[in-house]
């Protein structure tokens, strides 16, 4: 259990998790050696002579604001794309990957941030995809069995067995398979994207587990995160990106967390949550619900008031976002009732939540907040079109100044009738997100992990936003795994705990109590 | 926790047939006759040979989400290239047999590489192709031509009790193709092209090459269907293309719990779609039901069997439910 | 990469138009299989179609227009030209009641449906006279595979007394034909045949090489040499189809006549209007001549909406077309296929079961509707629909008129 | 932030925006074959004969158009042609000639046009059954039940004054220049689409075929939008066979084929298969192409029989052509 709460303390660190320099001092040569690497997309330059070393038996973090270039680097030596300058040596011979294939054979894996699974097919069919073994011309089910089974007992993996459909598992489940996948290649460099992004802070113990299994193993292991914290936790040696170019390479333990960050961001650590106002008292109750319940959650009691910030803490999958998901209308409640400005209300669809002006930022932006394919102000009036068709166009003027006060760059705003949101930054699409919620002036605004996969500066932009909210009327209720975040906005905090509000701590309060709350182990 | 035991599609398949059969059974006897009288239990296996190596081949293109609306046109196609090669003579039948599964594969190559070489949308380049068979047919055939020799006739025409000879090579047909999905790498792939395009590549997976193969197989599945109406016919036909094998192919397949979009399915559950459709035929025959009415019910047993489907997988059984309904016993 | 995709493309595109151009140009030499005819087939360097002309059949179906027929003058559907009468006597049976099969192509266009109703009628009377018990029907629905399934479903099954088939294709049905023949049930093909004489007998209308040349001839005679011709056909590949252009085409070259385009329509209406519509507007058009009927008023609208002159128009027995004839009082003849051939085989059925001969192959009159007779056909059939046939020969039987006014 | 890289990928000229995708190609080639067609044949680009081709193709774009809203929320709808059929047949069994029903009969069309959509929308988007199902089976169903009413060959009449919408202009003297009343219902249709397009519906709809989840969690009723869109495509339906049955009156096989030839006049304008992307002048633009492309055939006098052939490899090579622009 320390582990868990480990995850959470601020550094310095209770456990050290990384090598022991005794046993894995690292070696002279690496196994992988990057030198000016540059890459351009569309004639800009997105990647600039970047220097990367790689040693087998440690774990290298990669950090860096969206848009540093982070992933294009993952590309680069997955074989996903190819450098147009510099050169890749593995084991001090320059090397070429035409494609993430000749990579992972060459010992190279990659976990990609997106599921890179089959959910029809089972654990061993998925682990094995491409590769399966034969015997006499067909698969050899037995030996892809056997072979999964070794895999998974190797790593610890008890559980899971080869036969499991990957679509009956859980998703850190399914991020366990991923980097077996990646295992079974005898892969000698594993990049890990943000592999704990989609996992309930219980299975990221799981997780660590397995890092330090392989790097064990000798395995030179590059891991890309947003999480500070597993930075510190897990890294020997941290490189930063900005912009495309390569700002530091050092031994974590030589770089402090505020240097990181400034490094990154070119911005100190401290105050980056905005201040909460002194000078504002929470209003009337715009949202209540009294005993709300579904099949996923139940005895739900809470209320947000006008001008307040509610944070719904706890671990991921223990209901948090179902909450969000019955009061909007998604899943809706079955069970108890559920007011807005006092008004009893029933929402049954998103459509009605809209109505009774709720607004839902939604966890996953790109599959259930955005339409990739279509121009940033047509998503940004997605709502307005949807329910309030007739007052669309006149609301929709206020879409540029809206995204304007959400510090998105003026180029953006100005070719926003024509730009197309998949082209944008994480952070970008998450204001536009934000933006088409804003147009409809909503009362109470859920906002469900509306920080996760965004870089510092939009996190800002974010934090800023839920202020102005609350400074204007609205009520906010926050769903966040990320507990600084929980802690520092928050006026209430509400800790869920297996479908139900397991307690309330008031805003500011330690983050070992949150945890200990969302954990039980209080 | 109560475990469920959960029915997959080609049980469900399977379940409709049998229900089907009862129906159309007792119905028949009510009318005086008998479904399962040899002539209705052959004429059911007859039916289901022609639709049926279609709609095995349908069912690799489909769950590699692709679809294929040229194969009336590469059947009525390989019935003339066959029967023209074989010309009346027995030792020709060998050539004829190969000259029409090139033909096949070559149109099956073709398909394969526009769409996955050239990027265009599937159904759009099998009905491009569709229409470029069909040029061809009407141009250079004016009927039926060729002669197929009485020897190959037997393909078509030669029973075994009830079971006609076509049937049993559908059958073998079905029991390669289901070899070539359960047992084999490409088999494997092919699922993985059609569950998720990117992750089979990233995976290694030759994503071009198992979508060409899918459509090689689906055209020679046809062509071997077109070498059956050649045996039958004892010539080939171009009017074949207007069969309605291409939708009915496509209907038979998803009535067999095969996915539309692709990575989920089975060729058993095919030959069972395949079976339905046959028994129906037989018994709206027997019933002596108006052909256009035949049709309407076509339609409208294919919706509610997709339907019905369909309604299993939003079963929510899958999803996890920490609370029951009306009770508050937390987990 | 998107070089070698464009050049794969343009090499795909040009490859497949290659092949079908060449084909196109190149004279297939392939004998349109096992017909006995084809020894008899006569090179013939006119028409582009002579695949399909046999001379001699042409000659004899011409010939045949001329020939009086045998039988009774008021039952046209009785009469037969030049019968070869073959003995049924160990063919015939006892007692009533009898179970008569018939396997149907298709009811997919109006000439058959109105075909089928007359028999349909024509059944009931013998039913109400005991001579059929059950009329068991299967229709293929334009499907020569499943129409097989359904003749070998009726040899099997043991217990017609009769079977009647209406081939969907010559060539495809016949092993399945002799299949039933070889049971020893009595075997009658009606309208389009198969290659092969085993069956008691075959009953016809004159042919397709008469329907065609009848047209063509009615055209190159009402036209001024040098006048242009358009021909709209259904659809290529049918060989009674094909006979009737093959024929027409045959005139067409041996006269002064212009065929200014041969066009596939489908019968769709729309597809003729408009057809007929773009060949207005590059020229004249002086007449057309139509393999079936279907779609002709669509045609005769085009001249109208066009403001063009009526041209010589060769339709069909068809009552829309009729009407439309009768109402603009062009020039124009009625082509006829007989409809009234669908009662034939019934009868025949009867006649074999009664032990009477009958022709092994018979040849039903089929003459076309003239200016002259035009009053005459719209008069009696003033009730009947449109995509009717005025020579269905059924206004003696029990249903006339409601089963074919309220089909 | 960087953001010139992202503005130098997103914005787009407004060109492109006005016809996405492969609109580009499709109006090129529609430009070269009207070109073909009047260095060949002069006399195609009088207006006389300008006015016979609109006439002639204003049906297959009102069906076009419907078919888009359907494409473009990802969906197919196979069900127009034999709706097309069902609808002239059932003009001319109900009124018989009569003029007097005109107006009741199209009343009833106009019902049963919106109940096909009803049902084809609602058994999609309910039920789950893809909708190359639902409609394919509504093709079947259709097309025997009119055919089972009508005991096999449509029977009656069509009304003269049903039949001058799909078959008259202005003025009415024929062999006369004239404006077919067919080409005015077509731009309209055309001009109401586009604005719908631009309203809210439009946008929603578009999105929901991009990502109908999204579209959802926004507040709409993706069921709603797409039954609406089955619903248009079977009213368009309706409006094309008002004008086809005007144009040629009733045979037996009215409207067969055609859902394909929307369909492809669709994708040919570069309107997406699964949806999302593409506008209504492409479709149009495509449906133009389609018609111009065989009006060429007749002008080059290609025999009849090769014509799907050439027509097989230009929609291949036209599709294959604007992919090849989109994907780089």
């Amino acid at each position: 259990m320390h582990l868990l709460l480990d995850n959470y303390q601020k550094i310095p660190r209770l456990v050290d998790m990384r090598a022991d320099d005794d046993a894995h001092a690292p070696s002279p040569d690496p196994v992988l050696r990057l030198r000016g690497v540059g890459k351009d997309f569309f004639g800009t330059s997105v990647l600039r002579e970047i220097d990367l070393d790689l040693y087998p038996g440690q774990v290298h973090a990669l950090v860096g604001e969206n848009g540093a270039g982070k992933s294009t680097l993952m590309k680069v030596i997955a074989g996903v794309h190819r450098p147009e300058t510099g050169t890749v040596e593995l084991d001090g011979a320059p090397v070429s990957f035409p494609t993430p294939l000749d990579a992972q054979h060459a010992g190279v894996a990659t976990v990609f941030q997106e599921f890179n699974l089959l959910p029809d097919r089972s654990v061993a069919e998925n682990v094995y995809l491409g590769r399966e073994p034969l015997r006499r011309g067909t698969v050899d089910r037995r030996r892809l069995h056997a072979d999964t089974t070794r895999l998974l007992d190797d790593l610890g993996l008890t559980g899971i067995t080869p036969w499991t459909r990957v679509g009956s598992l859980s998703v850190a489940q399914q991020q366990v398979v991923e980097i077996v996948k990646a295992v079974s290649y005898d892969a000698r460099i594993i990049s890990m994207d943000e592999p704990t992004a989609a996992l309930a802070d219980q299975e990221v113990a799981l997780l660590y587990e397995l890092v330090r299994r392989l790097r064990d193993r000798g395995v030179a292991i590059l891991y890309v995160s947003h999480r500070l914290q597993e930075i510190y936790d897990l890294a020997d040696t941290i490189t930063v990106l900005k912009d495309g170019n390569h700002m530091l390479t050092a031994p974590a333990g030589e770089v402090s967390p505020d240097r990181l960050v400034s490094t990154m961001v070119g911005r100190d650590f401290a105050g980056f949550f905005p201040d909460r106002p002194a000078d504002l008292v929470p209003g009337e109750v715009r949202l209540a619900l009294a005993g709300s319940g579904n099949t996923m959650v139940d005895g739900i009691d809470l209320e947000v008031r006008a001008g307040e910030i509610v944070a719904l803490a706890g671990l991921q999958g223990s209901g948090r976002t179902e909450i969000a998901h019955g009061v909007f209308g998604i899943a809706p409640f079955t069970r108890g009732r559920m007011t807005v400005d006092g008004q009893p209300v029933q929402v049954r669809t998103p459509r009605q939540g809209v109505r009774h002006r709720l607004a839902l930022v939604t966890e996953d932006r790109k599959s259930e907040g955005l339409a990739l394919g279509q121009t940033v102000l047509a998503n940004a009036r997605l709502v307005l079109d949807a329910v309030l068709p007739r007052a669309s166009d006149r609301r929709a003027r206020a879409v540029p100044g809206v995204l304007t006060s959400l510090d998105v760059a003026a180029s953006t705003v100005a070719a926003a009738r024509d730009a197309e949101v998949q082209y944008l930054s994480g952070g970008n699409q998450q204001k536009v997100v934000l933006a088409k919620w804003l147009v409809t002036e909503p009362r109470v605004i859920v906002l469900d992990e509306p920080t996760r996969g965004i870089d510092v500066g939009a996190k800002r932009a974010v934090y800023d936003l839920m202020r102005t909210l609350t400074a204007d009327g609205a009520a906010v209720l926050l769903i966040s795994s990320e507990l600084p975040e929980v802690v520092a906005m928050a006026d209430r905090i509400l800790v869920v705990r297996d479908g139900r509000i397991a307690g309330e701590l008031p805003g500011g309060s330690d983050e070992t109590a949150v945890m200990a709350l969302a954990t039980g182990a209080a | 926790m109560t475990r469920r035991y959960h029915l997959g599609s080609t049980e469900i398949v399977y379940l409709a047939l049998a229900g089907i059969l009862l129906v159309a059974g007792v119905l028949v006897a009510v009318r005086g006759g008998n479904l399962f009288a040899q002539q209705n239990v052959s004429y059911m296996l007859t039916q289901t040979s022609l639709l049926g190596f279609v709609a095995i081949g349908q069912t690799l293109v489909v769950l590699c989400r692709s679809l294929d609306l040229s194969v009336g046109y590469v059947v009525a196609l390989c019935s003339l290239v066959g029967a023209t090669t074989m010309a009346g003579d027995p030792s020709r039948v060998w050539l004829g047999v190969v000259a029409a599964l090139a033909v096949a594969a070559g149109v099956g190559l073709v398909n394969g590489l526009v769409i996955s070489g050239l990027r265009v949308n599937p159904f759009i380049a099998t009905l491009g192709t569709g229409l470029i068979i069909k040029g061809f047919l009407d141009t250079r055939f004016k009927g039926p031509e060729g002669e197929v020799p009485f020897g190959f006739q037997t393909f078509g025409y030669t029973r075994i009790g009830p079971v006609p000879v076509s049937t049993v090579v559908m059958l073998l047909v079905a029991a390669a193709v289901f070899v070539l999905l359960t047992r084999t790498r490409p088999g494997y792939h092919m699922f993985a092209v059609g569950g998720n395009l990117d992750v089979a590549r990233l995976s290694g997976v030759r994503t071009g090459r198992v979508l060409v193969l899918a459509h090689v197989l689906c055209s020679l599945c046809a062509g071997v269907a077109g070498l059956l109406i050649a045996a039958r016919f004892g010539t080939g036909n171009a009017l074949v293309y207007s069969y309605g094998l291409d939708l009915d192919s496509i209907a038979a397949v998803v009535l067999g719990g095969t996915l539309l979009f692709g990575g989920r399915g089975s060729v058993v559950g095919t030959v069972g779609g395949v079976a339905i459709l046959a028994v129906l035929d037989t018994a709206f025959n027997v019933l002596d039901v108006n052909p256009f009415f035949k049709d309407v019910l076509r339609g409208v047993i294919i919706i509610a069997a997709v339907a019905l489907y369909a309604r299993r997988q939003l079963d929510p059984a899958s999803r996890r439910a920490r609370f029951t309904t009306g009770g508050g016993d937390a987990a | 990469m998107r070089s070698i995709r464009v050049l794969l493309a343009s090499a795909a595109a040009g490859t497949l138009l290659l092949l079908t151009a060449c084909v196109t140009e190149t004279p297939t030499e392939q004998p349109p299989g096992a017909e006995p005819s084809v020894a008899e087939e006569t090179p013939d360097d006119s028409g582009a179609e002579s695949e399909w002309f046999v001379q001699a059949d042409y000659d004899r179906e011409l010939a045949q227009r001329d020939v009086a027929p045998e039988g009774p003058a008021d039952e046209p559907w009785l009469q037969a030209i030049e019968p070869e009468y073959v003995d049924t006597a160990d063919l015939a049976s006892e007692g009533g009641d009898k179970t008569l099969c018939f396997s149907n192509a298709s009811v997919s266009n109006p000439w058959r449906v109105t075909g089928w109703i007359t028999m349909q009628q024509q059944v009931e009377v013998l039913q109400e006279e005991g001579v059929i018990g059950e009329f068991r029907v299967s229709d293929a629905a334009d499907d020569d595979n499943k129409q097989i399934s359904d003749i070998q479903a009726f040899v099997e099954a043991g217990d017609c007394d009769a079977i009647i088939i209406s081939p969907s294709t010559t060539a495809t049905l016949t092993p399945a034909v002799e299949a039933a023949c070889e049971s020893g049930t009595p075997v009658i093909v009606f309208d389009r045949g198969v290659n092969t004489d085993c069956m008691v007998t075959f009953i016809h209308p004159i042919g397709g090489y008469a329907y065609g040349a009848v047209g063509a001839e009615f055209l190159v005679e009402n036209l001024d040499p040098g006048s242009t011709v358009l021909a709209l056909r259904i659809l290529p590949g049918v060989d009674v189809l094909e006979h009737r252009w093959a024929a027409a085409d045959k005139v067409f070259s041996e006269s002064e006549i212009e065929v200014v385009g041969v066009e596939f329509t489908g019968g769709d209406g729309a597809k003729i209007k408009d057809l007929v519509t773009q060949y207005l507007q590059r020229g004249e058009v002086d007449g057309i001549w139509m393999d079936a009927g279907d779609g002709a008023v669509a045609a005769v609208e085009a001249f109208e909406d066009a403001g063009q002159p009526y041209p010589v128009f060769v339709g069909e027995d068809e009552m829309s077309f009729l009407r439309k004839w009768d109402e603009t009082g062009m020039t124009a003849i009625g082509n006829v296929y007989s409809n009234f051939q669908w009662r034939t085989p019934i009868l025949a059925a009867q006649m074999i079961w009664a032990g009477e001969e009958v022709p092994s192959e018979w040849v039903l009159p089929q003459e076309p509707v003239a200016e002259e007779d035009l009053a005459e056909f719209l008069d009696a059939n003033a009730d009947m629909p449109s995509l009717h046939y005025a020579k269905f020969g059924g206004e003696d039987l029990p249903g006339y008129p409601e089963a074919w006014t309220d089909r | 932030m960087t953001l010139t890289a992202e503005t130098s990928r997103t914005a787009r000229p407004w060109r492109e925006r006005l016809l996405s995708g492969g609109s580009w190609t499709v109006l090129a080639l529609l430009v070269l074959i009207l070109a073909v067609i009047v260095v060949i044949n002069p006399s195609f680009a009088e207006p006389m004969s300008l006015m016979a081709f609109a006439k002639k193709t204003a049906p297959l774009v009102v069906l076009a158009v419907g078919q888009y809203f359907v494409i473009v929320s990802g969906e197919f709808d196979l069900s127009v042609g034999s709706l097309v059929g069902a609808q002239v047949v059932i003009a001319a069994r109900l009124m018989d000639g009569d003029e007097a029903l005109t107006w009741p009969v199209l009343g009833l069309m106009l019902v049963f046009g919106l109940l096909v959509g009803l049902v084809n929308g609602l058994v999609t988007t309910l039920l789950r059954v893809p909708s190359f199902i639902t409609t394919l089976g509504m093709m079947l169903v259709l097309f025997g039940a009119i055919r089972l009413w009508t005991g096999g060959a449509p029977t009656g009449a069509l009304s003269e004054s049903f039949r001058v919408l799909g078959r008259k202009g202005f003025p009415d003297v024929p062999g006369q220049f004239q404006v077919p009343y067919a080409l005015l219902v077509a731009l309209v249709v055309v001009g109401l689409a586009v604005v719908l397009m631009r309203r809210p519906f439009g946008r929603s709809l578009v999105a929901a075929g991009d990502n109908a989840v999204a579209v959802a969690y926004s507040g709409a009723s993706v069921w709603w939008l797409r039954t609406r869109a089955f619903l248009l495509s079977s009213f368009l339906a309706t409006v094309a066979a008002v004008l086809i049955g005007g144009f040629a009156g009733v045979t037996a096989q009215v409207g067969q084929g055609l859902e394909f030839m929307a369909i492809t006049a669709v994708v040919l304008g570069g309107v997406a298969l699964g949806g999302g992307r593409g506008t209504v002048i492409a479709a149009m633009v495509g449906a133009l192409t389609l018609e111009a492309l065989f009006t060429l055939f007749n002008q080059l006098a290609l025999p009849s029989t090769v014509r799907p052939a050439v027509q097989g490899v230009i929609l291949i090579a036209a599709v294959a052509y604007a992919a090849r622009r989109r994907r780089t």
